[in-house]
C-alpha cells in the first residue's frame, strides 16, 4: 500500500487502525489546556479555597498535571488503543500454562450487579449475607472439586495463593516444634514457584526431570530428607503429562514428614476426572482465573484460593466467611483458632470470585467434566496433528497442553520457537508460550483450552505445519526465512527489546 | 444447561478415531485407577444463564449496596475503600473486550493497546507520587505495602521494619502474615493525638520507615519527621499515598519517599467489596532493578516506529526463580487500564477538584459535628478528608444502628487499635459524590442514634 | 507482507482482522450440526410434544435451520466483523447532513436502565409515571428549542417526521374544506422530502436555487398559487447555508395560504441561535439521532419528533402523553381533538427518546448553545483551511458544514469527489457525504461537528489539502492517480457494486 | 455541567481571529437579527452525568418494569412486544460501539462488519419467513405493514386493501393513518371465533389481502384461505407473521405469501416501552425492484476478495426522490444487527425451543384457567402461544388490580375490537421466559381478583 502522507501533527487527530498503522499517540499528546472531560455531582458544600481546608505547608504549590483532553478523544484514543489488542474475543490464544478459554458474557453481568459491586468491604456481616453466601458456597465447590477440607479465598493471584500454601506448611511444621528448611520443586517449574519458596522463607531443592518427563523419583530420593517441609507440584505438570508416579512421590514426601502443594494454576484437565487430595495433596491453590471464568485482563486481576486438606485448615487465614452456627444470621466470620492472619486486606478479589461461582453454576458437575474431556481431547487432537513436523520431546499422550520443540528444525532451517511464535501472529492466531517449560529446547506450549472447536484446532495446526513447510521450501531456496523477520503485517513489527532496557523510558516524561 | 464446549458427538468421536481412542475416558488412560473420581463430581447439574441470573438477583437482595438516596446505602467508610464517581466512560472503555479478554503482553506486536495504557498508567503513578519509576500494578494497596518492605529490606539489607500505627491495620495485618515467611521484624509506632510517634523508636538502623500520607485515620503527617528518621537510621522512607490526595497535597516523591505505594481503586474501580483492587508502588531511579513486577517502556519496532514493550524482565520470577524481586505474576492489569482512563477522564482540574471536594465535605462535616457537644473529634491533626468521631456509643454499634437509616456509617476502629484511644472511635470518610443534604441528614442520623 | 498460506478451511477458524486481512466468513460457514450457545429458563412445564400443542398440519415439516455456533464462535464471529467496521468512536466521520458527532457514554447507561428498557408498552398509565414524565418534558424542551407550540414524539426517524407532518399539513387544510395538491421543495433538498410528498398525496414542485445558493425567491413567486399546501425547507439549507430571506419567503407562502415546513434533521447550528417558529415555520421535525446523542447504530434506529404551531396542535398524532389536568395522577394520555391518528404503534423509539432528554439535562441552555457556536466554527475553520484547493461554489460563511467542489481538480487531474472520500480513508477519517447536494457538480460536503477538536479538523484539512496535492503531483508526473485505486489498506478495497446489483446475492442461501 | 465540546477559550479565540471574527455571535451574521432568539434557550442550566443518573434513578423509580419474582413485573402481555430471554452475549456484542456508532454504510471499504451482519440478518429473515428476499430493516411492524401494503398497491394498480381484523389493532391504525396521504382504500375484515371470515368479502378486485399468522388475538390463520381469496381479486397476499412462530409453524412463503412482514423485536431487543423495536420485510423475488429500505448484497472487492454492500439503491429515496419505492432512510439498522447476534444464539435448536416453550406455556396455562369455571375462553381456533380470555370483570380492571399483585396480567382488548365479542377480554402471551410456578401463581391471582 501507498503509505498517507500524515504531518507530524496529524498524530493528534483520529487516524484510525483499521485505515492505517500508524502509531497512536499518548494521552499526553492530546493535552490541550483547559480540556475536560470530568463532571461531579452537584453538591452545595460551600466551595472553601483548599488553604481554608489544610494547612498551606501541605499544599502542592503547582497543579498535578494529568492530561487535558476531552471525553471525545479519551474515547477515540482508548477505543483506537483497543484495535491494536489480540484478546480471546478476537481468535484463538493458545498460550500454554495460560488456559486463555472463551468466558461466558454472562459471568460479566454477574460482576457487574450493582448489588454485588457497589458493596462496600467493611459492610456489617448481617447486610453482606448475600455476598457471605457466595463466598461460603464457593469454598464448598472448590473444596469438592479438589477434595479438600476446607479453603481460603483471600490470596489474589496464584503466586499469592503460593506464598500463602508455603506459610501455611510453615505454621503446620512450627506448630509442631519442626524447624523445617527446605522445599523440593522439580525443574519444570513455573517460576512463581521458586519465587514464593524464597518468600516463605524456605531454600529451593531442584529435582529433576526423568526420561519420560516425570519428577526423578531416584532424584527425589536423594533430596528427600528431615529438613524438607514439603514438595511443590504442578500435575499435570508443564509438560502436559500426568504425573504417574504421584501416588509413591506422595508417600516418599509425607514419610519424611514433608507436605505435597500442588500448583492448580491449571486445573482444566482434572475437573472431574481426579482430585489433588486423592493423589494424597495436602495443599492446592487454584487459579480461578484460568480454569473459571475470568477473563485475563491483559495480566490481571485474579484469584487464587488455597484449599487444604484436615490437618491444615485450623492455619488458615482469616477471618473467614463460614455458615453460621448460632442461627441468628446464615453466615458469618470465624478466625480458624490458629490462622496464619490476612493475605489480603478484605475477602480476595471477590468479583473475581462471583465470577467462579456463577461459572461453577452453569456449568455444574456434568460441565465440568466436559471441560476437562474437551480440554484434553483438543490439545492431543493437536499434537498429533504436528506429529513428523515438528519434534515431540516427551513422547506421551498428553493433558490439556502440549509442549512440542523446534530443535530440529532449528537444526535444518534456522528457525527457532520465537519465529514460529512471531510468524503464527499472521495468520490470525495468538502464539503458544515460548521458551517453557526450562527443560525443552525451543519449547512451544500450546494449550487450545476446551472452547476452541476442531475446526479451530484444525486450522492452527495448518497454520503450524505452513510455518514448517515455509521454512523448509525457504531453507532449500536459500532466500531469508519469512518467518525470521514476522511479523510484518501487525500494528507494530519486531520490537527492539533491548534499546528499552538499555535505555528506559518507562513514562511519558522519561521521554524527553 | 449452557454449553460452552463446542465439541458435537460427532466431533467428538471423530477426534477420538483419529487418536485411536474409544472413549473420553480413555484420554485419562495415565491417571493411576486407583485415584480417579468415582462417580462425578458431588455438584448440581449446570443452570441456564437465566436461571442463575435469577438466582443471582435473589442472593444480590440480601446485600446492602452502596448508593444515592434511595437507591443504597449512602457511603462515609472509606479506609482505603472510597465512594467515588466512575463515569460511564470509564465502564465503557475498560469493559471493552480487547482489554477484558487479553493475556499479560507477551507479543508486544499485537499487544499495543494494553502496552500502551500501561504506559499511560505508570506515567500518572509517577506524577501522582513524584517518584520516576512505577510499576504497572499489583493486588492491592496491602500487597503494595509488603513488596514494598520487602525490596527496603533487600536495599538496605536490614529486616527492621517501623511501621506507623497509622498505616491502613488490615495492611499491617498482611505485613505480619507475610513477615512470618521473610523474617522481616516489625516494629509499630505509636500514633499522639493522630500523628506518628517518631521519637519513641529507638535504635540506630532500620531497613524501612512507613508512614501513611495522610494515614489511616485521617491525618496529614509530616514527611520531613519520617524522612529524616529513616536517615538516621539508613532507612528507606517508604510512604502509603491516598492518591486522590495528591490533587492537593505535596507528593511524597517531594516530601523525600524513597518508595510510595497505595491503593488506587478510587480511580475507576468499584468498591467491589474489597476486590479486585489496585496497588500501585512507585519508586526512586536508583531502585528500578529491585522493581516488583510489571514494567512497560518505550522503544522501536524493526521500521523504527514507537512502539512499547515489557521491559527489565529480569527482575521477574519467570527468568529469575528463586532469586526473583518478587513472586508477583498475574498483577491487576484491567485495573490499571481502568485507572489510566478514569485520570484521562479526570485531567489536571479533576483530580484537583475531587480532592478538593473530599477536603470540603469533610471540613463541612466536622463542622456540623462540632455543634454537637456529646460528640468528640478523636484527634486534632489536621485532616485531608477523613476524621475519627468518639461518640457516646460505640462505633460499632453506631453503624448497625444507622444501616436501618441508609447510611453506611463509617469504619469502626477496632482491630489494629486495641487499648488505644482510637479503640471505636468512628472513621468517616468523604468523597466528591456527598452532598450538603446527605451530610445535614447523615449529621442529624447520628446524633439521633448515638446521643441519647 | 507475505500473505500467509491459508487453507480453505482456516476461514472456519479465528482469523484475526489485526493479523490479517482475511474475508470473515459468515455465521453459516461456522456452522455444525448439533453446536449451540442458548439456554432458557427452567420451566417445570410439561413438555409436550409439538403435535399435541397445535394440530400437525400447521407445523412445519422440517427444522428451521438458522445457524449452529458455539457462544464462543459467535463472539469471534462479531467481535472480528466489529473490528473491519469504521466508526465515530475510533475517529471523526464527518459526514455532511449526517452530525456524526460524539455521543456522551452516559446516555447510552441511561437508555440501559432496567426501569426504563424493561417496561412494557402496554404497561398501564398510572405505572409508567416516569416514562410519561420523560416524554412531556422532552416535548417541552423540543417546543422551546423549536419555538413551537406542541410536537408528537411518535415518529421513528426523520423521514417518518416529514411524512407525519405533511399529513397535519392536510389534515389542516382539508379541516377548512381547501383541497390542495401541490408541496415546494427547493432542489437541494434532501432525497426524503420528496419521497414523503409523494406518499402524503401530494405533488413535487421544484423550485430551484439562485447564485447565492439560496431558494429563488422569482422561481418561488413563479410557483405559488392556491392550490400550494406548503413548502418544505432546510435551513440551514443542504449547502451549509441560512436562507437569509427566510422571513420573505414565509411571508410568500403564509399569504397563499400555504404552510412551511421546516426539515430540522440537523438542529445543530440553530440550538439557541434562531428558532424555526420564529421565521415563520408552521411544522419542524427534528432527527434526534443526529442532534441530541443517539448514535447512529450503522443506521438507525432513530427518532422524528414533529413540533407544529398552536393551530396545528389539534391534529398531532394521538393518545400523545400531557401533564394531567385531572390531579389524579402526574401524566396522562390524551386524545387531540382533531388527531390524524397514531403513527407508531407506541410512543415512538422511547429508549432514544430517553437519550435525548438525557442529552439536553447534560448540556442545558448553555451547552446547547455552545454546541451550535463551536459547530459552526469547526465548519467555517475547515472551510477557510481549504481555500484555494477545493471549489468552492457558493462562497459565504457557513452554518454546521460546508459543501466543496472536485470540480477544478477533477478537469485538470482526473480526480473525482468519490476519489477524495476514498483516498481519504487511508489517512484515518471517515469520507464526507459525496454527490449531494445535487446542485453541486462533484460536491464533498462536510459536517465536522461541535465534538472534534481543532487538532482534528486542522489534521482533516492537512489530509484533504495532501489528497489535492498528490493527485497534482502525479498527474504532473503522469503516473497513475493514487486515489483513482484507493483504498487499498482497508480490510477490503474498491467494491463492485454493479456486479452486486447485476448478480443479486442477499442472503447466503442465494449464493449458491 | 459536564461538557462534550473540547475547544477551549484560547481554540476558539484562534480559529475565529483566523476567520477574521471577534465573536462566535458573527458567525452567525446571515441570520436576520429580527429573528435571531434573544435572552438564549429557555432550559435550566446542564447538570453533571452524576447529577442526571441520580435524577433517572428516580425517575425511573415511577416505572412498573417487569422482571421474574421480585424483581419487577411477570410479564403476560405481548401482542407484538414480547418478554423473551436476552442472553448477555446478545447485549455484548450488539453493544459494542463500532456497530452503536458507526452511520450507514456509505463507504463498503471500512463498513464490512455491519454489512456483514445484515447480510445475515436478511438471511435469517428468509429463512424464517419462507420467501428470498429481505430487506435490512423498517422502523417497526407497523412500518413494515404500512411499507407492504404501498408495495402491493404498486405492483397492482389497485387500492382496495384487505385488513383481517386479526391484524394488530395499533397496526391498522397506522395503516389508516398513512392512507389518508397514500388514498388506500382499506377495508377491514372481521373475525368469526377467532379467524378471519374471508367468506364476507366482496368485490373482484384488490390490491392485497392482509392476514395474520398466528393472528393478534391468538389464532393461527389458514393461509390458503386467504392465498386462494388473493388470487380470486388479483391481490399481493401481505402476511404479517410472528416470527418467533415459524420455529413450529410452516413458514408463510410455503403457504402463499407475496410478501411477510412483522416485528422482531422479540430477537434480543428489550420492551423498551415500545421503540426502537425492528420492523422486518420479506417478498418474492420478483418484487426485489419495489422493496423498501436498504438492502445488502454480496459481491467481490477489487482483489476479488468477498465483500458486502448495499445494492439495487435505484429504489431508493436520495437516488430516485419523489418516484422513490419508499420515503425511509434511517432504519433500524442497529436492531437488525441484535437479531443477527440473537438469532446466531438461538440457532436451529434454540429457535425451536423457544417457539415450542411459548406453545406449552400458553397450553398450560390454558388448561389452568380451564378449570375456573367462571373464565371462558373467548375463542376456541388453535393457538400458538397467546389467547383471550372472556372474565367475571372488564379485562382493564383485572390488568389494573394484578399489577399490584405483580403481574403485567395480559392486553386488554378494546381500541379496533369495539362493537366486537372481543372487547374488554384479556389477551395473554406466554414465552419460553414464564415458569409452571410463574403461570400457577398467576392463574390463582386472576381468580382472586376477577372472580368475586
Ligand atoms: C503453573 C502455574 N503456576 C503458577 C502460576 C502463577 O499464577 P498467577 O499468575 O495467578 O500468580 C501460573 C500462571 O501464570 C501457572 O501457569
Ligand atoms: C436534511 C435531511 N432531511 C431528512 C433526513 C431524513 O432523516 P431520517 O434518515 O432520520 O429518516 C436526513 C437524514 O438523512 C437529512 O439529512
Amino acid at each position: 500500500m501507498t503509505q498517507p502522507i500524515l504531518r507530524p501533527g496529524a498524530g493528534r487527530a483520529s487516524s484510525a487502525p483499521l485505515v492505517g498503522n500508524e502509531s497512536e499517540p499518548t494521552l499526553f499528546e492530546f493535552s490541550s489546556p483547559g480540556r475536560r472531560a470530568f463532571s461531579l455531582r452537584t453538591t452545595a458544600i460551600p466551595a472553601l479555597r483548599a488553604d481554608e481546608l489544610i494547612p498551606a505547608e501541605h499544599l502542592r504549590p503547582d497543579a498535578l498535571e494529568l492530561a487535558e483532553v476531552s471525553e471525545r478523544d479519551l474515547v477515540g484514543h482508548f477505543t483506537r488503543l483497543a484495535h491494536r489488542q489480540y484478546s480471546v474475543d478476537l481468535g484463538a490464544y493458545p498460550l500454554g500454562s495460560c488456559t486463555m478459554k472463551y468466558n461466558p458474557k454472562s459471568c460479566d453481568e454477574a460482576a457487574a450487579l450493582r448489588s454485588f459491586a457497589s458493596v462496600h468491604p467493611t459492610t456489617p456481616v448481617h447486610a453482606v449475607q448475600g455476598w457471605l453466601q457466595v463466598l461460603v458456597e464457593l469454598e464448598e465447590a472448590l473444596c469438592k472439586i479438589t477434595g479438600m477440607a476446607a479453603a481460603t479465598l483471600q490470596p489474589a493471584a496464584g503466586a499469592a495463593g503460593e506464598l500463602t500454601g508455603l506459610l501455611l506448611m510453615r505454621a503446620y511444621h512450627e506448630a509442631r516444634g519442626d524447624n523445617r528448611t527446605r522445599v523440593i520443586i522439580p525443574d519444570s517449574a513455573h517460576g512463581t514457584n521458586p519465587a514464593s519458596v524464597t518468600l516463605g522463607g524456605y531454600e529451593v531443592t531442584t529435582v529433576g526431570s526423568d526420561g519420560r518427563g516425570f519428577v526423578n523419583v531416584d532424584q527425589l530420593k536423594g533430596a528427600l530428607g528431615p529438613d524438607v517441609a514439603g514438595i511443590m507440584l504442578t500435575n499435570p505438570n508443564t509438560l502436559g503429562l500426568f504425573e504417574e508416579d504421584i501416588v509413591e512421590v506422595a508417600r516418599l514426601v509425607h514419610e519424611v514428614g514433608g507436605l505435597l502443594y500442588y500448583d492448580g494454576a491449571n486445573l482444566n484437565p482434572i475437573l472431574g476426572v481426579v482430585r489433588p487430595g486423592d493423589m494424597g495433596f495436602d495443599i492446592v491453590h487454584m487459579n480461578l482465573h484460568k480454569t473459571f471464568a475470568t477473563p485475563h485482563g491483559g495480566g490481571g486481576p485474579g484469584a487464587g484460593p488455597v484449599a487444604v486438606s484436615p490437618r491444615l485448615a485450623d492455619y488458615l487465614p482469616g477471618p473467614r466467611p463460614v455458615r453460621d452456627r448460632s442461627g441468628s444470621v446464615g453466615f458469618s466470620l470465624e478466625l480458624p483458632p490458629h490462622s496464619i492472619g490476612r493475605v489480603h486486606s478484605y475477602y480476595g478479589n471477590a468479583l473475581v470470585l462471583l465470577r467462579a461461582w456463577t461459572y461453577i453454576r452453569l456449568n455444574g458437575a456434568d460441565g465440568l467434566r466436559r471441560v476437562a474431556d474437551m480440554a484434553v481431547l483438543n490439545a492431543n487432537w493437536l499434537r498429533e496433528r504436528l506429529r513428523g513436523v515438528y519434534d515431540f520431546p516427551y513422547d506421551r499422550p498428553v493433558m490439556h497442553e502440549c509442549v512440542i520443540s523446534v530443535s530440529t528444525l532449528k537444526r535444518t532451517t534456522g528457525m527457532r520457537a520465537l519465529d514460529v511464535a512471531k510468524r503464527l501472529l499472521e495468520f490470525g492466531f495468538h502464539s503458544p508460550t515460548v521458551y517453557f517449560p526450562l527443560i525443552v529446547d525451543e519449547a512451544l506450549m500450546i494449550e487450545p483450552t476446551e472452547t476452541e472447536s476442531p475446526e479451530t484446532i484444525a486450522a492452527l495446526a495448518d497454520a503450524l505445519i505452513d510455518i514448517a513447510r515455509e521454512a523448509e521450501r525457504e531453507h532449500a531456496q536459500g532466500t531469508q526465512l519469512t518467518s525470521s523477520h514476522a511479523p510484518t503485517s501487525t500494528p507494530v513489527q519486531r520490537v527492539d527489546e533491548a534499546r528499552a532496557a538499555r535505555r528506559l523510558v518507562s513514562t511519558y516524561d522519561a521521554r524527553h | 444447561m449452557p454449553d460452552f464446549v463446542p465439541h458435537t458427538r460427532e466431533d467428538m468421536d471423530r477426534m477420538l478415531k483419529f487418536l485411536g481412542l474409544n472413549s473420553t475416558d480413555e484420554l485419562f488412560a495415565s491417571i493411576p485407577a486407583a485415584i480417579r473420581l468415582a462417580g462425578g463430581l458431588d455438584l448440581e447439574s449446570g443452570l441456564s444463564e437465566a436461571d442463575v441470573a435469577v438466582e443471582l438477583a435473589t442472593i444480590g437482595a440480601a446485600n446492602l449496596a452502596t448508593g444515592t438516596g434511595g437507591t443504597g446505602l449512602v457511603c462515609f467508610a472509606g479506609g482505603g475503600a472510597y465512594d467515588h464517581e466512575v463515569p460511564a466512560v470509564t465502564r465503557a472503555l475498560a469493559g471493552r473486550s480487547e482489554f477484558v479478554t487479553a493475556y499479560t503482553p507477551y507479543q508486544p506486536e499485537v499487544a499495543q493497546g494494553v502496552l500502551e495504557a500501561l504506559f499511560e498508567y505508570q506515567t500518572f503513578i509517577s506524577r501522582i507520587s513524584g517518584l520516576p519509576i512505577s510499576n504497572s500494578s499489583l493486588y492491592d494497596g496491602s500487597a503494595a505495602l509488603v513488596e514494598a518492605v520487602n525490596l527496603a529490606v533487600a536495599e538496605t539489607g536490614s529486616s527492621r521494619v517501623l511501621v506507623s500505627t497509622g498505616i491502613h491495620p488490615r495492611w499491617r495485618s498482611v505485613l505480619a502474615t507475610f513477615a512470618k515467611g521473610t523474617g522481616h521484624q516489625i516494629e509499630a509506632v505509636r500514633l499522639i493525638d493522630g500523628v506518628t510517634d517518631w521519637a519513641s523508636v529507638t535504635g540506630n538502623q532500620a531497613g524501612c520507615v512507613v508512614v501513611g500520607y495522610p494515614n489511616y485515620v485521617g491525618a496529614i503527617e509530616s514527611l520531613a519527621s519520617a524522612r529524616s528518621l529513616a536517615d538516621r537510621l539508613g532507612a528507606l522512607l517508604v510512604v502509603c499515598q491516598d492518591p486522590v490526595s495528591a490533587g492537593l497535597l505535596k507528593s511524597p516523591g517531594t516530601g523525600g519517599a524513597d518508595v510510595v505505594v497505595g491503593e488506587a481503586q478510587a480511580f475507576g474501580t468499584s468498591l467491589s467489596f474489597g476486590g479486585p483492587y489496585l496497588g500501585f508502588l512507585a519508586c526512586a531511579e536508583r531502585l528500578v532493578r529491585r522493581l516488583p513486577g510489571r514494567l512497560v517502556g518505550e522503544t522501536v519496532d524493526l521500521t523504527g516506529k514507537r512502539s512499547y514493550v515489557t521491559t527489565l524482565r529480569a527482575r521477574e520470577q519467570d527468568i529469575r526463580r528463586e532469586r526473583a524481586s518478587s513472586n508477583v505474576c498475574t498483577n491487576e492489569t484491567l485495573m490499571a487500564v481502568t485507572a489510566a482512563i478514569q485520570l484521562g477522564w479526570l485531567g489536571t482540574a479533576g483530580i484537583r477538584e475531587i480532592a478538593i471536594a473530599g477536603a470540603r465535605a469533610a471540613n463541612y462535616a466536622r463542622k456540623r459535628f462540632a455543634e454537637i457537644p456529646e460528640i468528640q473529634f478523636a484527634t486534632a491533626a489536621p485532616m485531608f478528608r477523613e476524621f475519627t468521631l468518639r461518640l457516646p456509643i460505640a462505633a460499632s454499634e453506631t453503624i448497625d444502628l444507622l444501616l436501618e437509616e441508609g447510611y453506611l456509617a463509617g469504619i469502626a476502629l477496632k482491630e489494629g487499635y486495641e487499648g488505644t484511644d482510637l479503640e471505636e472511635t468512628l472513621l468517616l470518610a468523604f468523597t466528591e459524590r456527598r452532598t450538603k443534604e446527605e451530610i445535614d441528614h447523615f449529621v442529624a442520623a447520628v446524633r439521633k442514634v448515638a446521643v441519647r
